[in-house]
């Protein structure tokens, strides 16, 4: 744990280096004449910051707060298209980007926690459905409203191509410092209390509603933001992008990286993605391929039968820790 | 991609961007069995300039950010000449940046709607599309119901989750308008919506005398069914969505009368290409053809032409060369490319009778 | 008034439909509280294997059912056996990610066979026509499924209520360990949990086809209504999926007949939400507070 | 001074009347036995005591330490905690997947002094709230001898530890009055001995009252000072140990035999 | 032999819990097991019922070994387990959870006759017969645990601390019980924190510190011994 400032001071810069080099290495693997990360894995690394933001707001939420949410994507859609609108009545320099996914992000936030009040005492499954509901409300509402002004089905387009590299990978970085520097605090461990056992959490003095709220609108916010670097990076948006499906392609990251497992989210982001780029050259068998390698995946990381033990053993590969947060200060 | 270093390729590579899986895998895939019999065809003939044609095929999952990061693999890593595809106008606005990016043509034979080759009043450089776009169908409707029909009071139908749906009624309603008609009604639905008993009681007791539904085959024949069944028997008009032997399978046949749509072509078409086409297709695949197999067959033939002609084989040149193919003979009709990238090319007008389409009219743009 | 009862009509012929999906679903989804994310898929292989009875073997609507429920609760029983089981220790929502799979696994293989195109049953195969009454249509097939499903309402209850093999499922579900110690085979009860709930998806998955359309991709959306459908009822209530069912058929439809009908899904939503909100286990759940 | 004051509450349970008309209190500095057979509605009172449940009738009241009455109705959980009560629980609810210090921190949230922003930027109120945090749960730990687990999963601690965990989170809320259900469950005699001492000096240590329910007479006779007998939902009797050993309502209803 | 535990090794993960065990008993015994808080005693029952995974050792049951017989067949050879914490179904009503614990039984003249008697030895448990166990009182859910496995007749029963949580009066009782079950037939194995009420009751027992059997013996001389009564036995 870190008490003095000294330390802290350690640990931020420590941060910073790291944060520097993974950035210095990408771009050094982008240069045209290394190409090893040619234009095409470059969309895949920009892909992979999006979902990552994503992916971490949904953590906080599900993963560590253990609110069960199915409706990620419907926040992500607001984000993307509060930037999305800015963007086409607004010319584009770095101070529009800026206000525009802060916008995003701060827009989502708002009807998180207007939809949060009175949906967030629901439990387990209960929540689910009424966040699979409002997710879909969202989608469908922003179907229906007239085309000029937020394009209805048809969606909307060109939208300027303001998300470069640079901006995915700082808004994934600063989430990721954000959420784990939330984790490491007494809020953070106020929302494991609350995953882990609501009676004993209120009987200790935890407000678990103002909780749940801080979670759910955070990473709202988190998703707002990557709602708004995907519409800066594909250039269109339609509702049909934020479905359901969208929610638990997310959930399927959270889920694979660790329910509350910040670091294992990044990782299973990234092996999803390159599963998935491997896989495009299996046009017909492709989502054949893709569902045995989740099944598989899944049983081998958290099975119990004593053959998979032993493959477990042999691959040499940890068990699953679903809640990924277990030691002080972790 | 641009090169400096030109070196004549040993085979023509052609990227496909399609629905392979996903929620309209079935257009992706009807596509690109066209496409595929296109392709063989060719090749199986020499191919062109005495160069085999390669295709790769890759998936996007149904998916407006997949579409985007396949068309960049496309056109980056694998260097094709140019893009098919992808099936719908979403998929198909995802890569226009990569188009302009990589000076890599993408031509779409199904993206219908009006901003795909022109957003913004500015022509996209490298999108072309072989097909119509929404506004000149929903026009010709609009003017067959008005002028041809005699009806004057219509009700709307359309999938209010369907960009190519929504885009058809708009141009239906404002031509139909103009024209001196009136909307009695308005309804939507959502694709996969099973049962419309809802929506039809409603509009059963209005007053009016045609439906117009553009919507896709499965949504339009299960409509059509239920509608009929329920006694109403008003004429129901379409667009090539409604093209495709399923309808006749999901509708009934008993009840495809009094049915119109606009297309691109009619079978009883007694024009060399079309007859070969359906006879070819049928022996290839034992299936009739639909619209979207038509449509991707002649997409490749006539991409493939412009590579042929293009002189040099580099995308850029491609595209170019696109817009030099004048007259080309489809299965879909005889087209060239206007300024604008969209086909000028004549739609029909057929009638459905006890199941069977006929010809009823032909529309010049 | 008359077009008031003759909605409400259509939205018992739909949310019968629903009720009837929901029921297959909430006997896997209430029992062992697994998001059983391939119901819908079952649903699917079921109406297929229910067209190729007719159009391989000219079968009737009876058996053609009845040789879907079997094939439906076989394939039903070998995914337990080869993705669930591995996972019975593991947190329910990481055998929700299998249950995905599964689900993209079916679908998928089905694509590969079979296409993604749709298909037909032949018209007459399940067609009763409708009836007239006092200028209302009944349609009758739509209440041939809603009779269907309250038989099997009232025989899964007597199951689950009246029947040892329903005791051990109930013990299983409330508590593994100590069903153990009463010399119930959790394995066992599990299986017939699925050959149950995989059947009745088999039922529901040849009139759905046989009334509508089919394709490998049509499961996904009655899997989500019966979802919310069973949610909506109260998790783990059998008559509750059924109400719940229902009652989203008839939302739906009053939306769409009263409002309009691109909202209609938005505002079935808010509905339930509302309602969850009053009463947050569900119509029919039993909220009872844990005892601390 | 009365620290808890609860007058003639009620609670129905769907007709069942599981407590009736029970008034009962507690001076500051008292430590308190509430007794009764099996369902008499001990843990039920605790439950309204604490805000889990909401009694039917009659009224519950807290002074804290600033000498301010508080009625408690109506309030949740977590503000009748914020007021000083906490408690332990009969089937011990820790956050099992958690560490022993982890649990010790999350029941001082409440007075967490700084914003999220600042956890953000660990500001440097942050890092002296947290210090003040950790020392303090360590000291709590400490006496309970847990501190060297501090690291160690709550599940996997034994028993005994985990009801020692318990009552140390409970005190680490900063709690004036603390209501212990059955600690001593599960336990053979020499360790329960052990809870005994443990029990009164943290007592004193952190100036507690403590109410608490147990089945085993010898402890609850041992360290009392001041006994409620509960029977049926009613109170069948108070006060000293003594006077409860010998008084034969209680010896019917509840011990069985005079004992010792 | 009617029943024994030989060599029996059993692992959490890295924790070694039970090392080398090796226990038996007499047909018609009462053997009780006494220890400290994680001792491995529950560990031991659970193994002998299957509910966790051996990792070496063999258990007989009358003469026959059932090491790694599934949970459901050792229950059907007759042995039965009240478990620690109990567990009883809480969303099923008194009555049904008693009916539970006859599942395996067919003699419905029997089933009825038991049930009486469990009522007679607990009424609170007949009052409750319409309640949902899991809204029982903590001693109400233990006396429900214990009737719900007198239920199922055993030839051998595991007890794992059938007296926590129960009043005083509720604790002589189940030892009376415990005594009266073993005369009609039913061997015991006990398992218990009130080790002088266990002690006093069993023929037999066993001492379990941090895993290993560290005393066995008749139970009357364990108790007098001074080891004993200073580690487990209290009041010094
Ligand atoms: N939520 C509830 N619903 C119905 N009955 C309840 C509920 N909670 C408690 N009861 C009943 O109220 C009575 C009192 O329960 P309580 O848990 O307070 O008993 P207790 O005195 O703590 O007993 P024990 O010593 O056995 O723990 C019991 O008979 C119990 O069955
Ligand atoms: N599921 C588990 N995972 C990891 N460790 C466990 C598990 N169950 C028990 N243990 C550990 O195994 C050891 C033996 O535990 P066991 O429950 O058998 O003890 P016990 O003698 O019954 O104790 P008590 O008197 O507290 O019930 C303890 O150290 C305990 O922490
Ligand atoms: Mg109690
Ligand atoms: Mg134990």
């Amino acid at each position: 744990m870190i008490f003095d400032k000294k330390t802290r001071a350690k640990s931020s810069i420590k941060a910073i280096i790291v944060v520097c080099i993974i950035y210095a290495v990408m771009k050094i693997l982008m240069l045209p004449q290394i190409n090893v990360i040619n234009p095409f894995y470059q969309t895949i690394v920009m892909k992979i910051c999006i979902e990552i933001t994503l992916a971490l707001g949904l953590n906080l939420i599900t993963g560590i707060t253990g609110q069960f949410s199915l409706g990620h994507a419907g926040f992500m859609s607001v984000g993307a298209y509060t930037a999305a609108y800015i963007m086409l009545h607004w010319t584009v320099n770095l101070a529009t980007i800026i206000i525009s996914a802060l916008a995003g992000g701060i827009v989502a936030g708002i009807i998180a926690f207007l939809i949060g009040i009175p949906t967030l005492r629901l439990r387990g499954d209960y929540l689910a459905i009424a966040t699979l509901g409002f997710g879909e409300i969202i989608r469908i509402l922003i179907q229906t409203t007239d085309k000029s002004f937020l394009g209805g089905a048809a969606g909307l387009s060109p939208i300027p191509i303001y998300s470069n590299f640079e901006l995915v990978f700082i808004m994934a970085a600063l989430c990721y410092v954000c959420i784990n520097n939330i984790l490491k605090s007494s809020y953070g461990r106020s929302m494991v209390s609350v995953r882990e056992d609501e009676i004993a959490s209120e009987s200790m003095g935890v407000n678990i509603t103002n909780v749940k709220l801080l979670a759910f609108v955070a990473g709202t916010f988190f998703a707002g933001i990557a709602g708004a670097m995907y519409s800066g990076y594909v250039g269109f948006i339609q509702p049909k992008d934020f479905g359901f499906m969208k929610s638990i392609e997310i959930l399927m990251i959270v889920v694979l990286g660790g329910l509350g497992n910040i670091k294992g989210t990044v990782a299973a982001t990234i092996i999803l993605n390159i599963i998935g780029v491997i896989l495009q050259d299996f046009a017909e068998i492709r989502m054949i391929l893709y569902a045995l390698l989740l099944i598989i995946i899944m049983i081998m990381m958290c099975g119990e039968s004593p053959w998979i033990i032993k493959m477990r053993n042999m691959l040499n590969i940890k068990k699953f820790n679903f809640k990924g947060r277990g030691k002080a200060g972790a | 991609a641009g090169s400096s270093s030109y070196k004549e390729p040993e085979k023509i590579v052609i990227g496909c961007n399609y629905e392979l899986s996903g929620a309209v895998a079935q257009y992706g895939q009807m596509t690109m069995a066209g496409i595929q019999l296109a392709v063989d065809e060719i090749n199986a003939a020499g191919g062109i300039n005495g160069k085999q044609v390669q295709l790769v095929k890759v998936d996007n999952k149904s998916d407006n950010n997949e579409s985007k990061t396949v068309a960049t693999r496309l056109a980056t890593q694998d260097k094709v000449l140019a893009i098919l595809g992808p099936a719908t106008s979403g998929a198909t606005k995802a890569t226009i940046t990569v188009s302009d990016q990589y000076k890599v043509p993408v031509i779409t034979c199904s993206g219908t709607a009006d901003d795909v080759t022109v957003s913004n009043g500015k022509v996209n450089a490298y999108v072309f599309r072989t097909c119509f776009n929404d506004s000149f169908q929903g026009n010709v409707m609009a003017n067959f119901v008005y002028n041809d029909l005699k009806l004057k009071k219509a009700v709307v139908l359309s999938d209010n989750s369907n960009d190519y749906s929504m885009g058809l009624a708009a141009t239906f309603k404002t031509v139909f308008t103009k024209a001196g008609g009136t909307i009695a009604a308005e309804e939507n639905f959502t694709a996969g919506d099973k049962d419309f008993s809802a929506i039809l009681t409603k509009i059963k007791a209005k007053d009016y005398d045609v439906i117009y539904l553009p919507s896709y085959y499965e949504e339009a024949g299960l409509i059509i069914k239920q509608a009929r069944a329920m006694g109403i028997n008003v004429p129901i008009c379409g667009g090539d969505g409604f093209d495709d032997s399923k309808l006749n399978e999901i509708a009934g046949d008993k009840n495809l009368n009094n049915v119109f749509f606009s297309g691109h072509y009619s079978s009883q078409d007694t024009t060399k290409v079309v007859v070969d086409f359906n006879k070819m297709y049928k022996e290839k695949t034992g299936e009739t053809p639909n619209a979207f197999n038509a449509l991707g067959y002649d997409l490749a033939k006539f991409v493939l032409q412009g590579v042929k002609t293009a002189g040099k084989y580099t995308s850029d040149d491609v595209a170019k060369a696109l817009m030099n193919v004048k007259d080309f003979q489809g299965v879909t009709g005889t087209f060239t490319l206007d300024a604008n990238h969209n086909p000028v090319k004549s739609a029909v007008v057929i009638e459905f009778k006890n199941g069977v389409q006929k010809f009823r009219a032909r529309v010049n743009p | 008034m008359e077009l008031f009862i003759q909605q409400i009509i259509n939205g018992i012929s739909i949310g019968s439909i629903y009720a009837l999906i929901a029921l297959g679903y909430t006997m896997v989804y209430g029992i062992i509280k697994l998001i059983n994310f391939a119901h819908g898929d079952i649903l699917m292989i079921g109406a297929y294997v229910g067209l190729y009875c007719v159009l391989l073997f000219k079968l009737p609507l009876i058996p053609s059912i009845i040789i879907a429920m079997i094939l439906c609760a076989l394939l039903g029983v070998v995914t337990e056996k080869v993705a669930y089981r591995p996972l019975r220790n593991a947190p329910r929502i990481a055998v929700l990610i299998t249950a995905i799979g599964v689900s993209f696994l079916l679908e998928y293989i089905m694509v590969y066979f079979f296409k993604a195109n749709s298909r037909t049953y032949p018209t007459d195969f399940f067609s009763f026509g409708s009836a007239n009454i006092a200028g209302i249509t009944i349609p009758i097939d739509k209440m041939v499924v809603a009779g269907i499903t309250i038989a099997l309402m009232i025989l899964v209850q007597i199951i689950i209520k009246k029947t040892k093999l329903g005791k051990s499922i109930r013990a299983v579900s409330s508590d593994r360990d100590a069903a153990q110690l009463m010399g119930i085979s959790v394995d066992r009860a599990i299986s017939f949990t699925f050959i149950i709930g995989s059947a009745l998806a088999g039922v529901a998955g040849v009139m759905y086809g046989a009334m509508f359309t089919i394709n490998p991709l049509m499961g996904i959306q009655p899997g989500i209504k019966a979802f919310v459908a069973a949610v909506f009822g109260g998790i783990g209530s059998i008559p509750g999926a059924i109400l719940g069912g229902l009652l989203l058929g008839i939302i739906e439809t009053l939306v769409s007949a009263y409002f309009s009908s691109s909202i209609k899904d938005a505002v079935a939503f808010a509905i339930l939400i509302i309602i969850l909100v009053v009463r947050p286990s569900g119509l029919l759940g039993k909220n009872v507070k844990e005892k601390v | 001074m009365n620290v808890m004051q609860a007058d003639h509450i009620s609670i129905v349970f769907g007709g069942l009347k599981a407590v009736d008309d029970v008034t009962i209190y507690a001076k500051k500095g008292e430590l308190l036995g509430l007794i009764g057979p099996n369902g008499a509605g001990k843990t039920t009172i605790f439950n309204m005591l604490t805000g889990v449940y909401a009694p039917t009738k009659g009224s519950i009241a807290f002074v804290n330490n600033s000498g301010a009455e508080i009625n408690i109705k109506g309030m949740q959980p977590y503000k009748v905690s914020r007021i000083g009560v906490s408690r332990t629980f009969q089937n011990i609810r820790l956050f099992k997947n958690l560490s022993v210090l982890d649990n010790m921190l999350i029941s001082m949230h409440k007075d967490v002094g700084y914003s999220v922003f600042g956890a953000i930027i660990k500001s440097g109120r942050y890092l002296n709230i947290e210090k003040e945090f950790y020392d303090k749960a360590i000291k709590i730990l400490q006496a309970v001898k847990l501190d060297g687990k501090k690291d160690e999963y709550a599940k996997n601690l034994p028993y005994g530890e985990q009801r020692k965990l318990e009552i140390a989170r409970a005190i680490a809320t900063g709690a004036e009055i603390v209501f212990l259900d059955e600690p001593a469950a599960g336990m053979n005699p020499s360790e329960t001995e052990e809870l005994a001492d443990l029990i009164q000096i943290l007592k004193n240590e952190y100036n507690l009252t403590i109410v608490l329910i147990e089945h085993d007479m010898k402890f609850v006779m041992k360290i009392c000072q001041r006994i409620y007998v509960l029977d049926f939902g009613i109170l069948i009797a108070e006060g000293v140990p003594k006077e409860i050993k010998s008084n034969p309502n209680v010896i019917k209803a509840y011990l069985g035999e005079e004992i010792e | 032999m009617f029943f024994a535990i030989k060599n029996l090794n059993v692992f959490y993960g890295v924790i070694h819990a039970l090392k080398d065990i090796t226990i038996n008993v007499e047909e018609g015994e009462i053997v009780t097991l006494i220890g400290s808080n994680g001792a491995g005693k529950t560990s031991t029952l659970r193994a002998i019922s299957s509910l966790v995974k051996i990792k070496s050792g063999e258990i007989i049951f009358k003469d026959k070994n059932i090491t790694g017989s599934r949970a459901a067949d050792i229950v059907k050879m007759g042995i039965s387990h009240v478990p620690e914490g109990r567990r009883i179904f809480p969303d099923m009503t008194v009555a049904e959870n008693l009916s539970m614990g006859a599942y395996l039984r067919k003699d419905k003249a029997g089933i009825k006759q038991d049930l009486e008697m469990i009522f007679d030895r607990f009424p609170i448990l007949k009052q409750r017969e319409k309640q949902l166990g899991g809204t029982l009182s903590g001693g109400e859910q233990q006396m429900l645990t214990m009737g719900r496995a007198l239920m199922s007749k055993p030839k051998l029963m595991l007890l794992d601390e059938p007296s926590m949580g129960l009043s005083p009066i509720y604790v002589q009782q189940i030892f009376s019980i415990i005594k009266d079950i073993n005369k009609t037939g039913t061997t015991i194995l006990l398992v218990e924190q009130n080790a002088n009420m266990a002690l006093h009751l069993a023929q037999r027992a066993y001492i379990l510190e941090t895993g290993n059997i560290v005393k066995s013996g008749k139970a009357q001389e364990l108790l007098n011994s001074d080891d004993v009564r200073n580690a487990y036995l209290g009041g010094k």
